[in-house]
């Protein structure tokens, strides 16, 4: 496998604050992510880890701040082009496509590097049949990284929770995403699968040099596979740095011991 | 006659008749609060309904007699429904319980004109559908007395309906049901059961609208087609508010006979048959979950 | 559980086989056993018995099967027994067709004869009457323009069509308004059913009003029509001095009824076309219904030969097809019967012809069809007198009389009010239809039919 | 024991997205397509092509419409008569007004017309979801129905108010007989039977079930709903107007608007519901179930009971066993007809040894 290094920083959010009528769930948020890192972002529940991740591709739009991504500067981030730049996530409950097959939900990644029209689809036209064809193989040979071979063909809705976690991950990393963001990539896992889910997550990280930014709660893995944490506690940033530097950090221990404010 | 006469008229008219549909609508909401089915039978039960009561009363039974008989039929065949076609069909995809409720629709209307025949009759209340001469001395509006009867029986309907709803064991359990089944299952309500009485309650609902528009109209097979003037209702309305329906027919009812009245002759008329539509359409572009039904939150 | 699952789909399987296979099988054995039989004349009868028409059809339908048990139970036609299918249509054209084609063939026996009584399956099988040369009666209904044999050889309106019709409504009103000047300056309304049978009379109420004087409102009703308030408020501004209920279905017509009432609008000055004026269209619309008008292509009422024979030989016999014998003589029931009377008369002519005893092709039904001549003679024997007027029909002219009688409720019955028939402008209304064919006949690239060379 | 994959390797992609990959199926599609196109034409009777083969494809055709909006995108509708109703008048007019338009071209040129139509009433799904579309969009169906009743110009100021379809004449040959006109049904109607296959085995069959699943997530992958619904919506209205096209002129020949109405675009619905959502070959079960089977009831009744019982009973019974039946079916087999076809297929595969 290459060495990877860490880059520059590729994405950074600057003064996000979010709320949903009243309620406040970010509060002038601001951090970077270089690329080819692994970035975490932890905090208790209820904090805004998710609704960060919202924001950063576009589901949510904040109200006042900034995402500068590849040095493009936004208000707000559109989903579609969060999608056409590269950005591909997973969610915390499982988003995944219930009526199709894995290979399909692998598929509809691909769908941004399809160019044929409806017409040459409906015809089954040469050059749509063999673009088909083209994806089909990218679409397999993740299927055959994350090793879901065997359940290709199966309705996803009738896969265990580990699996559809992963094929949910498959369908992310179709799209080749410069920036992958998992919401909880590990929840409810057994420890095999969490074993699993890392060691996939690494070496996505280390093979395709892929950006990860995630959020975890199983403290223990976030120390042990993130290059950087971000802590959030109540929509505000309390923490931000190393593992270590985090680990160290009294007002992170306090937001973990339940310290009152 | 002044236009603001005019005015008042068409208005008064439409919310009368607004009022019929809510009490059409209203059987549909009752169902879909309980079991979330949209009933499409619902045309076909309020057609059975009206056709049972005459029939009994030919065959020479006093009206209030007749009147329980065919409560207690309505009630018997709306717990039959819950119980052979849906529950065997329980925790499937609404559009499948739809298609049932199709189903059942043909069996009503063949089995309502397979017992009682095609002949039309004419149902008699006591309520002659004619204006009612004060308002029409001392105002020169003609408002029927049938629609004002009908209006103030709705009314009433509706108010015992909410009464019960918020007052009664089973009315918090039909809440709860609404809410969420498998909690309401796992705090141990009886969920069969309260979709037996609700069912039941609507076969009692469409025994009303049987026989209110069945003064009006003739008790016939043309009875089924109520229905669809209660949908854009119920969209207006929201499918699981009781009051919205009251409201949203007030809206529809008024709405369209003004439209029909003012700007129909302009176009050649007839314009009732979609303005109802649009206006909920409008209004849905508003309101996706109409007037009072649950706001929709879509996380992820 | 799964078990049981595949157990319930085998039933099922073998539910849905069974009905097939059965349903083939068994029309083709029932085949065989009809043709065996001898000197038959065959029927097609259509007829709806459900749904939102049904009142309609059993009395119409049974009218017809009536008549036709009759002239069996009293020696056939010349001897030639007669012998029908049934077909439910649900009022509905996809069913219509399909019936249509089920009753062409039965057995060895043709179907030459087709009156469906719905104007949206006159329509599915217009086009299909001329290659399987079937008579299309339209027995008070349908395209208007098929009055004219040349350009729709196959198709006849052997009563009243909707232009004479509406010709003739508009003549009683004029004598009841003592003479056609003073309809100057009154308003009629045109209330009617908004499909193609509800506008089908506009063309001649609108040439009417022009040549007459009167202002004509035209209201249009939405289909089903059980729902008129904006319409009769409108009526209520225009305050006119006749409404012209142009309806279908006991539905909007007893509805047009009680909301005239509502608004006090006098029931004696409104008039019904015949689809508008069935006993079933009053009854549900109780004493509101006192004093309507309604029009007769075929007058109600037991007091007709012919309906009171049928009541002793066929009901006495108790092979009645009324599921009620009250319905005897009523509006649906007499057309019943008097549409049947020309099938069978249609039939002697044909017999006179090309062979007494014998049955008859499509050809010969059509050549009986265009040599009826109902004199007052004929009328009598056949116990109709007073229930159809004396007319001919002849190759170019396919439609009956084009006159009516008007009947007034009284709360239980209808009574008639005009003694003789009222006339419709007979060459108006044919000038209007040779016109409206012609048309068709380009539009449909039809080569006339040249009548001078049959006879 | 022969309706195996084992022993069938696919080498290639392109083998293993074939629609029937089984050398078994290949035979039976083709001895179908020589079945219905050579064999049926001539042996079928006059009652068999026009009673029911005809009426079925058309209505086939309006189900995978309805099927591609309905079961594939996730779009409750019930506009389908509507549209096949702008399908039919367009037709006409374009026949009529446009001196030697060929006649296929017509039909897809009203399919494009019904196609237009359907983007219109189609703008409401953006914002509005399930049962109160599928309400709303009932609008269409009496709007359209509507406007061609009013507006003499689409009859060609019909004084009935119907349109009566022309001849219909491809490179100067007329498909006149019952059979030519069956022939020319099932040919478009199977061509696009496939071309709603090859959709939803493609990119955009992808799109559609994605946001019909997860419209959010389907969104960030990268698929924009808005074009995806509308494209859903132009397509199915598509196949609605050709089969209007069809309807109007190769089955029932004259037409009024108010034959496509309300009852006609429930019915097109059930028979997906029935036949299997998000199925092609639902989409002709379902249609045989709807369209079929009252009659084959009727039939049946007719000649068993026949004169013995009176026939509005009979009339009556029929309903009650139609609606038992569908009943019964959905009990049996909630996801509809195709579901049962594929277990027993499924089966097959196994039989003899089940495990």
């Amino acid at each position: 496998m290459n060495e990877r290094k860490i880059g520059g920083v590729i994405l950074s959010v600057q003064n996000i604050s979010l709320a949903f009528g009243g309620v406040k769930a970010l509060t002038d948020i601001s951090f970077d992510v270089r690329e080819h890192e692994v970035r975490a972002i932890i905090g208790p529940n209820g904090a805004g880890k998710s609704s960060m991740l919202n924001v950063i591709n576009g589901v949510y739009r904040a109200q006042q701040g900034q995402i500068t991504y590849r040095g493009q500067v936004r208000k707000d981030m559109d989903t579609h082009q969060a999608a056409e730049q590269g950005i591909a996530r997973t969610f915390q409950n499982i988003a995944l496509f219930k009526g199709m097959t894995v290979l399909d939900n692998v598929m509809t990644g691909r769908n941004l590097k399809m160019k044929s029209n409806f017409l040459m689809q409906a015809l089954w036209w040469g050059p749509a049949q063999r673009e088909e064809m083209e994806q089909r193989r990218k679409a397999e040979e993740i299927i055959d990284f994350l090793e879901i071979q065997r359940i290709r063909k199966t309705p996803v809705s009738r896969l265990p929770y580990g699996l559809q976690k992963r094929v949910e991950l498959a369908r992310a990393l179709a799209a080749e995403p410069k920036v992958l963001l998992l919401d909880e990539p590990m929840a409810g896992m057994n420890v095999e699968e969490k074993q699993d889910m890392c060691r996939f997550i690494l070496s996505v990280n280390e093979q395709f040099g892929t950006t990860i930014v995630l959020i975890e709660h199983d403290m223990g893995v976030v120390m042990d596979i993130s290059d950087r944490v971000v802590v959030l506690d109540y929509g505000k940033k309390i923490g931000d740095g190393t593992p270590d530097e985090v680990r160290n950090n009294q007002e992170v221990i306090d937001a973990y011991l339940g310290i009152a404010h | 006659m002044s236009s603001l006469q005019v005015f008042a008229e068409v208005l008064i008219a439409g919310l009368l008749t607004g009022i019929m549909y809510s009490l059409v609508a209203l059987g549909f909401v009752l169902i879909y609060k309980a079991s979330s089915v949209f009933n499409f039978a619902q045309g076909a039960m309020v057609f059975f309904a009206a056709l049972t009561l005459v029939g009994i009363i030919e065959l020479g039974v006093p009206f209030w007699l007749a009147l329980l008989l065919t409560i207690g039929v309505m009630v018997l065949l709306g717990m039959g429904i819950e119980k052979f076609v849906l529950r065997p069909l329980v925790n499937q995809h609404e559009i499948t319980l739809l298609m049932a409720t199709i189903g059942l629709t043909f069996v009503i209307e063949g089995l309502a004109q397979l017992v009682w025949g095609t002949d039309v009759r004419r149902i008699d209340l006591g309520i002659k559908d004619i204006p009612i001469e004060f308002i029409a001395d001392n105002t020169g509006i003609l408002v029927s007395q049938l629609d004002l009867f009908a209006a103030v029986v709705a009314g009433a309907l509706v108010a015992t309906l909410a009464v019960l709803f918020s007052h009664t064991k089973v009315g918090r359990a039909l809440r709860a049901v609404a809410d969420d089944h498998a909690a309401a299952l796992s705090v141990g309500i009886p969920l069969q059961r309260i979709w037996g009485i609700v069912w039941g309650v609507a076969g009692l609902v469409a025994l009303v609208a049987g026989m209110l528009w069945g003064a009006r109209s003739g008790v016939q097979f043309a009875l089924v087609f109520v229905a669809l003037k209660a949908l854009p209702v119920l969209i207006i309305g929201g499918f699981t508010s009781v009051p919205g329906v009251i409201v949203a027919g007030l809206i529809v009812g008024a709405s369209e006979k003004i439209a029909e009245f003012y700007v129909g002759p302009m176009v050649g008329g007839g314009i009732e048959t979609w303005f109802p539509y649009v206006l909920a359409i409008l209004f849905l572009l508003v309101r996706p979950e109409g007037l009072y039904g649950e706001k929709i939150i879509r996380r992820v | 559980m799964f078990a049981s699952r595949a157990l319930k789909r085998a039933v099922a399987a073998l539910v849905i086989g069974g009905t097939l296979a059965a349903g083939i099988g068994l029309s083709k054995e029932v085949q065989a056993q009809a043709a065996a039989a001898k000197l038959e004349q065959y029927f097609g009868i259509p007829s709806f018995r459900v749904g939102p028409f049904a009142a309609a059809g059993t009395g119409f339908f049974g009218g017809i099967i009536d008549y036709l048990t009759y002239i069996n139970m009293t020696g056939g036609v010349n001897g030639v027994q007669l012998t029908w299918q049934e077909c439910e249509t649900e009022y509905i054209p996809a069913r219509g067709i399909e019936c249509y084609q089920r009753l062409l063939k039965r057995g060895n026996q043709q179907m030459h004869i087709f009156e469906p009584l719905s104007t949206p399956i006159a329509y599915g099988v217009l086009n299909r009457v001329d290659d399987d040369r079937v008579i299309l009666t339209q027995y008070g209904y349908g395209r208007s323009d098929a009055a004219d044999g040349r350009v729709f050889p196959w198709v006849f309106a052997t009563l009243t069509s909707y232009w004479s019709g509406a010709s003739a409504m508009i003549n009683w009103i004029a004598s009841r308004e003592g003479g056609v000047a003073n309809l100057k300056g009154k308003t009629i309304t045109h209330l009617y059913l908004d499909n193609a049978y509800g506008r089908e009379p506009l063309p001649v109420f609108r040439a009417l009003a022009k040549q007459m004087g009167f202002t004509l409102q035209e209201v249009p009703v939405a289909v089903p029509g059980i729902e008129q308030t904006s319409q009769w408020l409108q009526i209520r501004q225009a305050k006119p001095d006749w409404v012209i209920l142009w309806g279908f279905g006991a539905g909007m017509n007893s509805t047009a009824i009680t909301s005239a009432a509502r608004i006090n609008f006098p029931r004696d000055r409104m008039l019904g076309i015949w689809w508008a004026a069935s006993e079933e269209d009053m009854i549900p619309a109780g004493d509101a219904a006192k004093g309507f008008f309604g029009v007769a292509n075929v007058p109600s009422g037991r007091q007709f030969r012919v309906v009171q024979e049928i009541e002793k030989t066929v009901y006495g016999a108790n092979r009645g097809n009324l599921q009620d014998p009250k319905r005897i003589g009523t509006i649906y029931w007499n057309r019943g019967v008097t549409a049947a009377i020309f099938w069978v008369e249609a039939m002697r002519n044909a017999q006179a012809r090309y062979g007494k005893g014998q049955v008859m092709n499509g050809d010969q039904l059509r050549w009986g069809f265009e040599n009826i001549n109902l004199t007052a003679v004929r009328a009598k024997e056949l116990g109709i007198e007073g229930m159809l007027p004396n007319f001919r029909l002849s190759c170019e002219h396919h439609e009956g009389a084009g006159v009516i009688k008007v009947m007034q409720w009284d709360g239980t019955r209808w009574n008639t009010v005009t003694p003789d028939w009222v006339s419709s402008d007979r060459k108006m209304i044919r000038t209007m239809v040779e016109e409206s064919a012609a048309r068709y006949a380009a539009e449909q690239k039809i080569t006339l039919r040249d009548c001078s060379k049959e006879k | 024991m022969f309706y195996r994959e084992a022993g069938k390797f696919r080498t290639s992609y392109a083998q293993d997205a074939q629609i029937f990959p089984l050398g078994l199926d290949k035979v039976m599609v083709g001895a179908l397509l020589v079945f219905a196109f050579l064999i049926v034409p001539n042996i079928a009777s006059q009652y068999w092509l026009i009673a029911l083969l005809i009426p079925w494809l058309i209505f086939s055709l309006v189900a995978l419409g309805q099927n591609i909006l309905t079961g594939y995108a996730g779009q409750l509708s019930l506009g389908s008569a509507g549209f096949m109703a702008v399908g039919a008048f367009a037709c006409y007019n374009f026949l009529l007004r446009v001196d030697g338009m060929p006649f296929l071209a017509a039909v897809a040129l009203s399919g494009v017309c019904a196609a237009a139509v359907g983007i219109v009433f189609g703008l409401p799904s953006l914002r509005i979801r399930g049962l109160y579309l599928a309400v709303a969009t009932l609008a269409s169906q009496f709007f359209i129905v509507w406007v061609l009743d009013k507006f003499g110009w689409f009859k060609n100021y019909d004084p009935s108010g119907v349109i009566t379809a022309q001849p219909i004449v491809i490179l100067g040959y007329l498909f006149d007989s019952a059979a030519e006109k069956y022939v020319l049904v099932a040919a478009i109607v199977g061509v696009l039977a496939l071309a709603a296959k090859n959709m939803v085995r493609s990119n955009i069959g992808r799109s559609w079930m994605a946001v019909r699943d997860m419209d959010v997530a389907a969104e960030v992958i990268g698929f924009r709903p808005m074009p995806v619904k509308l494209l859903a919506f132009a397509i199915s209205s598509f196949y609605c107007g050709v089969a209007g096209a069809l309807f109007a002129f190769a089955y029932l020949g004259t037409v009024e608007p108010s034959a496509f109405n309300i009852d006609m675009s429930f019915r097109i619905l059930f028979m997906i519901i029935i036949g299997g959502v998000a199925s092609i070959l639902g989409s002709f079960l379902g249609a045989a179930f709807i369209l079929l089977l009252p009659i084959f009831l009727s039939v049946l009744f007719h000649t068993v009971f026949g004169n013995a019982v009176d026939a509005s009973m009979l009339s009556a019974t029929e309903l009650i066993v139609f609606g038992a039946l569908i009943i019964f079916f959905l009990i049996v087999e909630p996801h509809g007809l195709a579901r049962l076809w594929q277990v027993t297929k499924e089966k097959l595969r196994l039989w003899p040894f089940p495990h």
